[in-house]
């Protein structure tokens, strides 16, 4: 079993128009900025995958990632649950002007929603957003005397998430804060591809240290010398398309 | 009455055929734990056990078992280059959010719409459940290893399952000591067959009428001694 | 009209004052943040952030920030020794399960019945909740720092939030700039006031009955220049 | 911040009559036997703790753990999925003569509802077990065409559990496969304990190698020659009163 793609535009090469793509990461840390890249970079020369459904926590920051997916108009949709950041700017200007939707869901109830897909549990109570404008329409139910609101489970077709270490098996390990939502976007994708800082032999992760179990994972592409996206938006980088229209 | 049959090693030889290279699969404790014995050459598969391993490999020689170490069926296990632990809670969102290629399960009875009994007879004794109703819904494909009748030449694919449901139509392929059975819209698909048996004598000992979808092939394994 | 009242740093320094020892704790994103520097000496508290880290400390110094290792606020921290990392589920299970015994959070409104609204003005611009929906139900004490009125002038101890609820009967006590009020049974209780403020000059600042449960004690926090 | 607890008695003091009590480990892996066998001594000292309501994923074993406390008589119902064993004779004994009370659940639902206990999930759906007899009385609800069953959450008063190394925040780290329900466990009761193989000082396990963050844990005791149930079985061990009544 070898899991391992050799390059980047292979390893998106799948992402179909109109598909729900989960996008790892909080703020910059555990964001897959080279896959992302990558994907625009298809996009702005073939003109696909577009109609995109994005889910992350966050709408985008900058004018690189997944702000620069917007801008490029790829992103029909966005799930997440703080559409803000220190330069929200692409989201915003196509959300006020109508161009892109928003599905805002509370941070717990968005990474539950993620897990549960994961898991096969296609809906779970929580006491988060009862009373709430976002739980309009949905059904509540009381237990223990306390009112609870349903939520269904998010699936994905495609995940892209970051992670330190990967191996061949797709067994992945995080850095610092970096895991997040990543571990849970990989369970939640029907297909699931990570870019690793350094790509590993299967046998070369500790059993007892896997944070992410390889049966969740599709496909590791190595990324040796990644980029963190937040010290690029602090340096002030842009997407530019390599190459490519 | 006495007929030519697989033994449980060339059925379970049988059921290790269909499984694919790099296919991750649950093996039900007991007969369908021989499965991994018989992985075709030049395939890897990696095994998934419900407390919480991924990649096991044999049993440890005697003396070199570690307790701490062990499958569903706390017989103790090795581990294979890439193996992976994790609590119960995560092996499961692995089962029931079907992420699993193939359960393999034993059976008392199987039905043609796919329900499956296989975890308790009646109501007497003790009553035990483990994962089996987890796994009928855990994986992509959920395939039975069985002796085609009881001990007594009672049909065990049937009908109607008379024995406590582990999981509504949830089986999609049998592999008995006479046949392998699909089941598809509510029928009994006849693949394959043992050439020794005829097709009146096998739906003798089968509880509901086997079908053939275009033609039916020979069920050839391995001479006995596997 | 101008009044005395306490500066942020000093609403925040008695906020600090009840966390108690060895208490989880989880400060809302912004002015909360502020009530980690004044835990009194002796008391070790372990803070949360939702983005999957438990038991972080100061900001490094700058040219120090490690990206990868970031609060709920997106800002660079740093580790105390038994720190640990987990995914947002498990972070969110921490949450909702209540499991944290403490977490403040800012306030536009907060009702006498507990009720709050701290995540959006109006129906205008983007909307954006973050855990703040989830924080609200996640501690066994869950309190507000904030200031008594708006900056012109309006109440934020409110009869009924008139602003998008955050959640329902969630908050049990509210720190002002001004007093310290407890929510129970659907009213506010006032437990601290400023020494410099009338409890009438108090009660025309505040949008609701303030009870009194037999006495109500100074308000009193180091000198500004915290 | 020092969840350290001196001794195992000490450790078990707080478990009181008609408690709910989750009891980590899959057969002998990740069992806590040496704090059981504590609370064994306890109730034989004093008749206290009496008529406890068992979680586990079996119901004892032999004539050590949970089969012994079962044999004196403290249990008054276990809920499982699995309540046979090499050696199953404690439980079967006071079942087949309606001294015990037995809750069956599948073994995916009882990992998920300890689960559901700890993350505030006061029910969800699963496909396990729908149309069988473990299904009666429940809610069946349809999601994308297919039946699920309403399963409630599973709290408990206390957990007790086993760790390989533990420190002083409570974080808690499991060899090998002893993992299984410990984690979980640690989530869903009010007050958890764990027994550990070493006892360090907060900061001495890596951050990103812990297993169960130390806010589920309230208690730690070293026991650092601990015993594995399953071994103790095999040598046929048998639980013996320290020195009480």
């Amino acid at each position: 079993m070898d899991k391992s793609i050799a390059s980047l535009s292979e390893a998106i090469s799948d992402i179909s128009d109109g598909s729900v793509l989960m996008i790892g990461g909080f703020g910059g840390s555990g964001a897959p900025i080279e896959l992302i890249h990558a994907l625009i970079d298809r996009f702005v020369a073939t003109g696909s995958p577009k109609n995109l459904t994005v889910v992350n926590n966050n709408a985008g920051n900058g004018k690189i990632g997944i702000a620069a997916m917007i801008d490029v108009g790829m992103v029909k949709k966005m799930i997440c649950s703080f559409p803000r950041t220190s330069d929200p700017r692409a989201f915003t200007d196509k959300y006020l002007t109508g161009e892109i939707e928003l599905e805002l869901v509370p941070q717990g109830t968005l990474a539950e929603r993620i897990r549960a897909a994961g898991a096969g549990t296609p809906a779970f109570y929580t006491p988060t957003s009862y009373g709430t404008e976002l739980a309009e329409g949905k059904d509540v139910k009381e237990f223990e005397g306390r009112p609870y609101v349903m939520e269904l489970w998010l699936k994905a077709d495609f995940a892209i998430v970051k992670a330190e270490i990967g191996d061949t098996h797709g067994n992945l390990k995080y850095r610092l804060a970096s895991r997040n939502f990543n571990p849970l976007m990989c369970m939640a994708a029907h297909q699931s591809i990570a870019q690793v800082g350094e790509l590993k032999t299967a046998g070369d992760i500790d059993p007892e240290h896997v944070h992410t179990p390889g049966i969740f994972v599709d496909g590791v592409v190595e990324v040796a010398d990644a980029k963190q996206e937040e010290a690029m938006i602090r340096a002030g980088e842009e997407y530019q398309a390599t190459g490519a229209t | 009455m006495s007929i030519e049959k697989l033994s449980n090693a060339q059925i379970a030889w049988r059921a290790a055929q269909d499984i694919e290279d790099g296919a991750y699969v649950n093996l039900g404790i007991g007969f369908p734990e021989m499965v991994a014995k018989y992985q075709p050459e030049g395939r890897e598969a990696i095994f998934h056990t419900e407390n919480g391993v991924l990649g096991f490999g044999d049993a440890p020689a005697e003396g070199q078992e570690d307790w701490d170490l062990i499958n569903a069926g706390k017989k103790p296990i090795t581990l294979k280059p890439g193996a992976a632990f994790f609590h119960h809670a995560d092996s499961f969102a692995m089962v029931r959010g079907g992420h699993l290629d193939v359960a393999i399960l034993g059976a008392f009875q199987v039905a043609q719409n796919g329900d499956l009994a296989n975890w308790r007879l009646g109501s007497k004794g003790v009553p035990a459940v483990g994962g089996a109703m987890d796994l009928v819904h855990g994986a992509k494909r959920v395939a039975v290893i069985t002796e085609h009748v009881t001990k007594d030449g009672k049909p065990k694919l049937v009908e109607k399952c008379t024995f406590p449901l582990t999981g509504v139509g949830c089986i999609t392929r049998v592999y008995t000591s006479l046949a392998v059975v699909d089941i598809e819209d509510g029928r009994f698909i006849l693949r394959e067959k043992l050439k020794s048996i005829s097709m009146d004598d096998l739906q003798k000992h089968t509880g509901a009428p086997l079908h053939i979808d275009k033609e039916c092939g020979d069920l050839v394994v391995p001479e006995n001694g596997l």
